[in-house]
């Protein structure tokens, strides 16, 4: 890895303390507690419309609770030293390059700090030869690498990630995979989301199963695989589920 | 309904004198006045283009070339008011003292005190005119304003310089924003200001209501016409004086 | 002026004019606007600008247009239109049909470089999808419109010149205000400005609670 | 009127003018536009009804009340601004105001809604989202800011009263039409009216070119 | 299949004879000759920015070549008849059920028709419970979910899918591909891409592979997958490539 480590975590663990989400009346998440540990790889995995990406964005502090509380161990609702790739990922209306400024820009690093750390980011993510298109007319796999280059040149504690790889071309997908464990060996705690089986069993240390905006089973990711305790987990490792 | 056009200038309806007499004529005849008040030239303008039936304007020798080619039919006196010059109270030009308009126009312009013209080409403008060239002034120059605005902005304008101007008094007696200013002269008889009235030739224009337009004439000129248009008065003061004996 | 029944009738024409214009100006600039921002044919950003820079056209010179249309001397002067509620309505059509369709052309152009190739991929004509591009904008739309409202609402210069000032007939808000004026009864003056701003205020507060409800609706 | 000299110098000041107010409004405007998108505080849909009611604040009292502040009785008497081109850059700001923070509120907002969690994500502060989004909007927020240049070229009311139409010194193309017009000038008028409007015609085009020059680099 | 057949094919096949594609002197695919047949499956590979979905909305009619030409049976240039499923489908602010209704209501379908086409859709893709939601606040899957029943509903000859199931959960990606056979079995062309080399495998029955906008491999699915010709395409499987 060429990028610096971090500096050691502080902010984690993450605890959602009775976490539930209404809107409109609906209940789309309730009663979830769970801790997010330092260093860890906690994949989030369930059908769609369980609640993944909302959790994510829970965690992530894009969404207030509208009960329970999630609180970072340093006491903040809001951590910073966190990134988070989307679902469907939002490419600001410029080039390549400058998408990867921007957060450096807000970051307040210097002019030449941010030159090197996009020239590194767009070397590594092999965006070089696409530096100056304009983001938005990027393909999608294409879209979704350089989401994944801005998040990562962020240098986050914890990194978020919604379905990361889903737009991405298999050897692209490996070399993701490859750099998440890489993350993970600097201490990088990482929570992903994702709908391929063979990336969660690779990927996970621990996994946490949402169903219908429950969390139903939270468990080394080892004894879920072998066999997870709710039947509705077996069920969707089956890929027995119906809508 | 029956209705005519009256194209007018803002200084009567500005007074508010339309408001005191067309009820009365309305109530005698039934016909319905619509007044549309402009600045004169605009008023002859909206004349000769065959869009009012009456007009009721005071520029004498505008309204003459107005009836000479044919756009009027004829012209009657109604009534006259006059011209009054305000100016600041402490009236730095010394224009009190003036015994005669041109001798107060050559004092303003003289003292170097700044004056506030319509320039607009309207009655009361071409009276202005016809003051300086009386004095034997071309005024020019920075106290000289130039507004292009109606006799009520310009009234504005001058408030606030303040500046000289001339004014026909009805405008002036129902004039709220006067500021610093008061009359500083008046009297003379070339301030003398006339209004006539005249009917849009049907000749040139079939659409116009001649028998209505005509009515109107006809009662603004009649006695009691003449009586309404003495009977109105702001402020307690007469402002318009019946022409026709 | 003095009279509350004069006050009323003066408020109900000026409500009724701007009204009317503003409905008719959306009748045909919303279409137009959104036409505007799919076609593509030679000279549309001639059209473009051309409607850009009508959003400039002074009041006085769409006045003066529309009268000497008017006039009795004019091409239309047989429909005895000038110093009426009607032309007053046509004045303000003119002027502001170029703020609904510039902005509803803007706000479009947006959607449409979002929706295009999968409204054309449903089987939506260029045609068939401007209704669907203004109903999906319509929160957006709402500002321009309101724009237009609020340039018809406070306009004097057109009106004045084609409905004459007629007291009791063609006598708007902002007539009597500039009427006012130039009688030097500031204080008069303003407080019809003041009426005509409550009166505005009040129609968009309304127009904001529909959005704002649409908005719910639509997620 | 007639001489050329008195006509370029009648344009130079309306130009001065209109751009100055515009420049000034946008500077205010589209940061105040912005925020009020962003912005959540209780009260704010009263905030932002009262912007989209004051893009109906009529020219006249505009410019009364900016008469009245300036004026010699007035708490800023002491400026001896009033009858100046500087009173008339007020005046405008003041009318182009509303207009610059609604439609650039418009525009934001819908951006904002795409690009909310992301920019959060990324660290951004609403306040440092405001540039940002600006940026990002700059072709679709052309449009409104084209939309108070129109008014502010076209205005009259406003600039009659402040500015006093006085020759040589405040008047403009517009207060110079109104001045034909009562004159019973109406070609003159009309022909004043074509001569701004080919002025805003030519603006309007250099802001187009540039619009789709950004488009183009933007995608 | 509850759907009723579609008419017996008469648009296609659709050839494609030196297609290129440049936007702005950048050439993105250069001289495609290509025919699509009735009845088959053709999955459309590639690594990430390889020209799939332009070849995609090229063949679709929503993009016109600048060389070459892409042309129906029937002689048209854009038929009738066909629908797609974007790789980023985009809804309209609108219900759920207002989205189906759309294109039906554009095909001029009465009322009751749609309703009853609706209604039938909505349970045939399991989307009954969503039906009154705003369509854009559905989760990635569901929006997927829904792209897909409002293609399915259109009945088309032919089938234009981009990615289709890169958003869903191993159940759902099981019964749409089960969905795609079906289809298949009644005589609707089916195009898609994909960077599930499973999903591939499953359902293609020819294989068409881009590389770099160029057209490399044009063959039956067993004979691409035994051992491709291109080295390319050799890496691509073997997931060897990288950016
Ligand atoms: N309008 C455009 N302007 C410029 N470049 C474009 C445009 N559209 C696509 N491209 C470029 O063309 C290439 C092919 O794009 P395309 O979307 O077809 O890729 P793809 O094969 O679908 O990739 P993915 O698997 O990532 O979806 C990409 O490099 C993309 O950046
Ligand atoms: N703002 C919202 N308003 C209403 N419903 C919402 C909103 N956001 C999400 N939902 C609903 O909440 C449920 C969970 O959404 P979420 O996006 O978290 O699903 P997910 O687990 O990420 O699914 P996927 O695998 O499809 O991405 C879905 O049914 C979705 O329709
Ligand atoms: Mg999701
Ligand atoms: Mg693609």
């Amino acid at each position: 890895m060429t990028h610096p480590r971090p500096t050691s975590p502080t902010i984690l663990p993450l605890r959602l303390e009775g976490v539930g989400y209404d809107v409109a009346g609906k209940t789309l998440l309730s009663d979830i507690s769970l801790a997010v540990d330092p260093g860890r790889r906690l994949v989030v995995m369930g059908a769609n419309g369980a609640g993944k990406s909302l959790l994510l964005r829970l965690c992530h502090g894009l969404i207030a609770p509208t009960a329970g509380r999630c609180i970072w161990a340093d006491g903040s609702i809001r951590a910073h030293a966190q990134a988070m790739v989307f679902q469907r990922p939002i490419l600001l209306r410029r080039s390549v390059a400058a998408n990867l400024d921007y957060p450096l820009a807000l970051r307040g690093l210097s002019r030449q700090a941010r030159r090197a750390t996009v020239a590194r980011t767009l070397d590594r993510f092999g965006l070089g030869p696409l530096a100056d298109r304009p983001a938005r007319l990027l393909s999608g796999g294409e879209q979704q690498r350089l989401a994944l280059a801005r998040a990562w040149s962020m240098q986050p504690e914890v990194l978020f990630l919604d379905e990361p790889t889903s737009a991405l071309d298999p050897s692209a997908t490996r070399i993701i995979e490859e750099m998440l464990m890489g993350f993970s060996a600097e201490g990088i705690t990482i929570v992903l989301t994702t709908h391929n089986l063979g990336q969660a069993r690779r990927l996970a240390e621990d996994v946490a199963f949402l169903h219908r905006g429950r969390l139903i089973e939270h468990r080394p990711a080892a004894d879920f695989f072998a066999g997870p305790a709710a039947p509705e987990a077996r069920a969707f490792l089956a890929g027995d589920l119906i809508w | 309904q029956e209705f005519i056009i009256v194209a007018s200038t803002t200084s009567t309806e500005n007074s508010g004198l339309f408001g005191h007499i067309l009820p009365m004529f309305q109530a005698e005849t039934g016909i319905e006045v619509r007044v549309v008040s402009q600045g004169t030239g605009q008023a002859l303008e909206t004349g000769r283009r065959g869009d009012a039936d009456v007009v009721f304007v005071h520029a004498r020798a505008q309204e003459e070339a107005f009836v000479a080619e044919g756009y009027g039919v004829q012209r009657f006196d109604v009534m006259y008011n006059d011209f009054v010059i305000v100016g600041p109270a402490d009236d730095p030009a010394g224009v009190r003292a003036a015994d005669s308009a041109a001798a107060a126009m050559a004092a303003i312009a003289g003292a170097g005190a700044s004056f506030a013209s319509r320039g607009d080409d309207s009655g009361t403008h071409t009276a202005e005119k016809g003051l300086w060239s009386a004095a034997g002034i071309d005024p020019a120059g920075d106290w000289y304003l130039s507004t292009g605005s109606g006799m009520g902005a310009t009234l504005n304008t001058a408030a606030q310089v303040p500046a000289y101007a001339l004014t026909d008094r009805g405008t002036w007696l129902s004039f709220a924003n006067r500021g610093p200013l008061e009359i500083v002269a008046q009297g003379d008889p070339v301030l003398f200001n006339p209004y006539g009235i005249i009917l849009v030739n049907p000749d040139k224009h079939a659409h116009v209501k001649a028998e209505q337009g005509q009515a109107f004439i006809d009662w603004i000129v009649s006695e009691a016409g003449q009586q309404a248009i003495a009977s109105f008065t702001v402020a307690g003061e007469q402002l318009f004086f019946p022409s026709v004996q | 002026m003095a009279a509350d029944a004069a006050l009323m009738q003066i408020i109900g024409l000026s409500l009724r004019v701007t009204l009317t214009a503003v409905l008719v100006a959306c009748a045909i600039g919303l279409p137009l606007g959104a036409a505007l921002a799919l076609a593509r044919f030679p000279g549309r950003g001639a059209v473009i600008v051309v409607f850009n820079a009508l959003m400039g056209l002074p009041p006085v010179v769409a006045g003066l247009v529309v009268y000497l249309m008017l006039s009795r001397s004019g091409p239309l002067g047989d429909l005895a239109l000038l110093f009426t509620p009607e032309a007053m309505i046509l004045a303000q059509t003119v002027l502001i049909l170029p703020i609904v369709v510039s902005l509803t052309r803007s706000v479009v152009e947006d959607i449409w470089a979002e929706y295009r190739e999968q409204l054309q991929s449903l089987g939506a004509s260029r045609l068939r999808a401007v209704p669907t591009l203004l109903w999906d904008g319509r929160v957006s739309l709402l500002t321009g419109v309101l724009a237009g409202f609020g340039r018809a609402s406070a306009e004097v210069g057109a009106v004045l010149i084609v409905g004459g000032n007629i007291a009791g007939h063609t006598r708007t808000m902002t007539t009597a205000i500039t009427l006012e004026t130039s009688r030097g009864n500031l204080g008069l003056a303003v407080a019809l400005g003041i009426i005509l701003l409550a009166l505005t205020l009040t129609l968009n507060a309304v127009a904001w609670g529909a959005g704002q409800w649409a908005r719910g609706r639509l997620g």
